[in-house]
């Protein structure tokens, strides 16, 4: 659920620079040039701190090749909820702290020359909490997918559901989870990137359905968050619950990407899966094959898998 | 990007104050919403395993993830049912001290949502309906469940509930706690019992975490919208099933009819769709399924 | 493997008609008429003694109605296999005591009138060991249910594969599977019921590849046996190590089912799982419903999957 | 029933001593035989991660199986090779006392097995082929492993490897022990190293339990027939790898180049066949695999 999870709150978009500021990993000094110099990452111990959505663009997209999808739609108030105040107020006052206009941002953009469609959320936006926007969002990002063939990356960052949009929030986790499933059923290939930290409706549903799943070191990762938790057992919980490090021995990740390494991982990996793809779509024992077929992996690969967008849907899984 | 909508902070407050004022705190307290939240959580409300022996002539529960444990949080098996074979999964949770310690208050483990898989892909298999009862505070927050995955287990049943290919109806009979509810619910038909009820949140962590006092769970319910009437409004749930006068605790046998009754209507009309369509309008239910806005008009 | 498990020797075919015995569960003194008036339980305490194949077959076919299949494939000796005595001698003294041309008998049988194709195992056959012919038989069990549309039930009883065929048993394994994998694709319902002991090759096979495990009480079940465990981990095994119901605690088997129940139940699942192939079968999207559908279940899904038998294979499994 | 053959003990015995003395007891050792097994063992031969180092430009490890943990035993990854994508999968030994533990020797738990599906099923959804490299003792004989299933996590590994429809090839490159090794071995194509081994047991549990004797385990080796030759001429192998003058582990390298040749002939044969008649095949080629008499007549 949002705001449950115990972690540092984002500092407002105008004020973060200003000032030098210690680093929780080693406490070494960092002034933020240390800092955005180095993907927000500590240059002495790794330490990695949280990352913005337009930083975590500026990281992933080639300079310039962003271009946003769906980003007209905006939160309503369905319920007219009021706590301390009222949902609109909370929602605009987070535009106003981001300068975005929800906690997920869907595009086309390319990385390494491979042309992808980029999500990434941004917990500085209520908790990364995920509503009717982010839901729907996430399903024009897996049909832009699927349109285009381009795979998809998605960097999580999320304390959980909205709850001011009481059930509507806790129905994305089936919605987005039917996305998925759609995009499966192509496939086109689907890659999760876990931030710190990612935890509640967000593990529960497309986080945690992706090809392959990267973690970032040290990020927290789980459903319930750690004070729910620790109310629950009446126990102090250890120190690496539920970190990246703990998940991977645990079987529930498959790597661990230093955030500098990021990029260029990714794109390995989604080329090794669109490798496989473009095999998959090429219907090789029909034809002769030339020697062309063998080199130049991805690009010839991205290549093929666009002439056969539209010819070789796969039937759906049972 | 987006650009930065023109906001100022001083407006904003002197807004929010009158809002204030204007809905009084939001504090006019509906009594009727938290007696229902009580009839949802009555002990003697009739629980999976009470409607099944209501329900069916035959019932053969199976048991087991193959991986890991058997969760008696949730139950499911094979039950007769009108001349057809139903498979029926459902949260469980106990009556007394040691089954509800058995049950674990109806909170499941990985275990459990990885059984109700195996049982799903079982039941897909044979062409045989599913038919899940849904009733549970939510999945069990631990560190052995989490570790095991818990967002994954429930991620993957919604996933799997989403591809089968056969008829699917999920009732809310008690409880519809979290994700944990949700992770049986992703079916072609949801129903809900009248005094049921169905949320993101419990009432008192949401009071906790917005209001800053669980003494506010009375006015979280509320404003959550968590009760068979809100639901039916945002149109998450197909149909509410009346309950025997004074809730289902008071008559086991006539809440397990109308239960019957409404599943066989849903169950007729699913069964004559052809399968291809009905899961594609599955599919189409679940995208349909927020509120937000386009170009400045809402959607629903 | 054959042999490692630790359990007491199955008495030899002529000798086991006169004297009583103490059963192990309860220490009363029970004579032969007293267990097999009671399926070879203890009257008393419920113990589960072993059965041999016969007696398997009398307990859960119909009188008469029991007609075997592949009866004739006997063991070759592809090694020329030779320990301290020659595989042929060791196949010919399980024959003779035994009387059963190998560890498997499969056959057309049925349970309260339900076709189906029986497949039981005898531990008294050098330890219901899995060779050649246990494996080719269990595929052609498989082939006549897919032929019938026949469920399929397999009695398990095994100590593992049968050494003496070298490699070839251990690759019964991998020939069972790829059987289970056809009937499936199907689909033709498949039940297995693991007896004591069903360990080793047949546990890490078709026995656990069932869509429905049942097994008998006090079953001991395990891929490893326990002797091989304890010299490698230096330690004594719990009391209740691999027992049906640690199995069943431990999630691995869906029922334990007391054998003098074992044919009803049987019979009850064959009969629940053929009510939704039926269902699955017939187009009924297609077609107005008849009123006869809803009843009689199973007698009525019988008839309609030997109707639909040819013309509805389901496309295999990605 | 089968009728009951016309044997008598006493022609028996007088034949099996006869037999005795003829076969010497059988005690005629081939000493090659034993040095294959110790070969085949070779604390310095190739490992799986070794010879995906040598053979691959880009390999991604992908590690857990989403359950319960990740496997040293086994590894797995995404591979470039030669202008397509390989998924590559196999067990695991360690080489120092350190990585041995961690390795657990090379025998996987379910959890190993679990993550080898996952893998495969990945490969399976993007039509990557799928390469197995096979060197274990044989799978862990624990406690907690056969509680969490490590019988049904080995079958329904073979299931998954027979139901692929992408291309496969294993290569026995160490030892081949038993159902550990078998159940990354259901493939299209099975290769093996000249000095590897694949047995259903090791010589010394088979010499313990068939001669009472573990000191007899080089007789067990030769009678089990565990060689590269033997298990060609049974025609479960389709084909055998020289290694490098005096073992693999004299040049891993070049070990690894004649793996990657081969695999490549593989490779190249396999993508030109139909997916359908390739699984096929495979299916037919592990029906056949047996030998037993039917009306008299041996059968392979
Ligand atoms: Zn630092
Ligand atoms: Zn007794």
């Amino acid at each position: 659920m949002a705001q449950k999870v115990s972690v540092d709150i984002s500092r407002r978009g105008g004020n973060n620079s200003n000032g030098a500021e210690s680093c929780p990993g080693c406490k070494e000094l960092l002034s933020p040039a240390d800092l955005s110099g180095n993907a927000m990452t500590c240059p002495h111990c790794g330490h990695h701190f949280r990352m913005n959505a337009r930083q975590r663009i500026e990281l992933l997209a080639d300079s310039g090749s962003w271009s946003e999808i769906a980003g007209n739609l905006r939160s309503a108030d369905p319920l007219e909820f009021f706590d301390l105040r009222p949902y609109p107020d909370r929602i605009e006052e987070a535009e106003y702290d981001t300068g975005l206009s929800e906690a997920m941002l869907v595009g086309r953009a390319r990385m390494n020359k491979m042309d992808v469609i980029l999500v990434v959320m941004d917990f500085g936006f209520m908790g990364g909490s995920m509503g009717s926007v982010v839901g729907e969002r996430f399903w024009r990002a897996t049909e832009e997918a699927m349109e285009t063939r381009f795979p998809l990356v998605v960097v999580c960052a999320s304390g959980g559901a909205r709850m001011q949009e009481g059930i509507l929030s806790l129905l994305q986790m089936a919605k987005t989870s039917c996305a998925v499933e759609l995009l499966a059923e192509v496939p086109v290939p689907f890659v999760s990137v876990l931030t710190n930290p990612t935890t509640g409706g967000v593990v529960a549903s497309f986080a945690t359905l992706a090809d392959v799943i990267i973690a970032e070191p040290g990020a927290l990762l789980c459903f319930s968050g750690p004070r729910v938790i620790e109310q629950t057992i009446k126990e102090k919980l250890p120190e690496d619950f539920g970190l990246a490090e703990s998940n991977m021995k645990h079987g529930q990740i498959d790597i661990i990407v230093p955030r500098t390494e990021l990029k260029d991982r990714l794109v390995q990996i989604l080329g090794l899966l669109e490798g496989g793809v473009a095999c998959a779509l090429q219907p090789l024992w029909e034809e002769e094959k030339s020697p062309s077929r063998r080199g130049g992996a991805i690009t010839q690969a991205l290549n093929r898998i666009k002439a056969f967008a539209n010819s070789s849907r796969r039937s759906p899984k049972r | 990007m987006p650009t930065l909508p023109g906001v100022h902070l001083k407006d904003e407050i002197t807004k929010i104050s009158q809002r204030l004022k204007e809905l009084g705190h939001g504090r006019h307290l509906d009594k009727a919403v938290w007696d229902k939240v009580e009839l949802a959580r009555h002990p003697k409300r009739p629980y999976t395993l009470d409607y099944i022996e209501h329900m069916f002539a035959g019932f053969i529960e199976l048991r087991g993830d193959r991986f890991f444990g058997d969760d008696p949080a949730i139950v499911g098996g094979l039950a007769a049912y009108q001349g057809r074979t139903l498979m029926v999964i459902g949260h469980q949770k106990g009556r007394d001290l040691n089954s509800r310690t058995l049950r674990n208050f109806g909170m499941p483990r990985p275990e459990g949502y990885r059984k109700a898989q195996r049982l799903m892909e079982l039941a897909d298999k044979f062409g045989i309906p599913v038919l899940t009862l849904i009733d549970t505070p939510g999945a069990f927050p631990g560190i052995a469940a989490e570790e095991r995955g818990q967002g994954g287990a429930i991620a993957k049943t919604l996933v799997c509930m989403a591809r089968l290919n056969v008829p699917t109806v999920s009732v809310i009979i008690g409880e519809g706690g979290s994700g944990g509810a949700l992770a049986l619910a992703l079916t072609d038909r949801v129903l809900m019992l009248e005094n049921s009820v169905y949320s993101v949140i419990s009432p008192e962590a949401c009071a906790a975490i917005l209001w800053k006092d669980s003494g506010e769970a009375h006015l979280a319910a509320q404003t959550l919208g968590m009760t068979s009437a809100d639901l039916s409004r945002l149109e998450v749930v197909d149909e509410v099933l009346p309950e025997p006068r004074g809730g289902a605790h008071r008559d086991h046998s006539a809440a397990a009819r109308i239960l019957k009754d409404a599943l066989e209507e849903q169950l007729r009309e699913l069964e004559t769709m052809n399968p291809r369509v009905r899961r594609k309008e599955r599919f189409d239910k679940f995208r349909r399924m927020g509120v937000w806005k386009e170009n400045g008009l809402t959607l629903f």
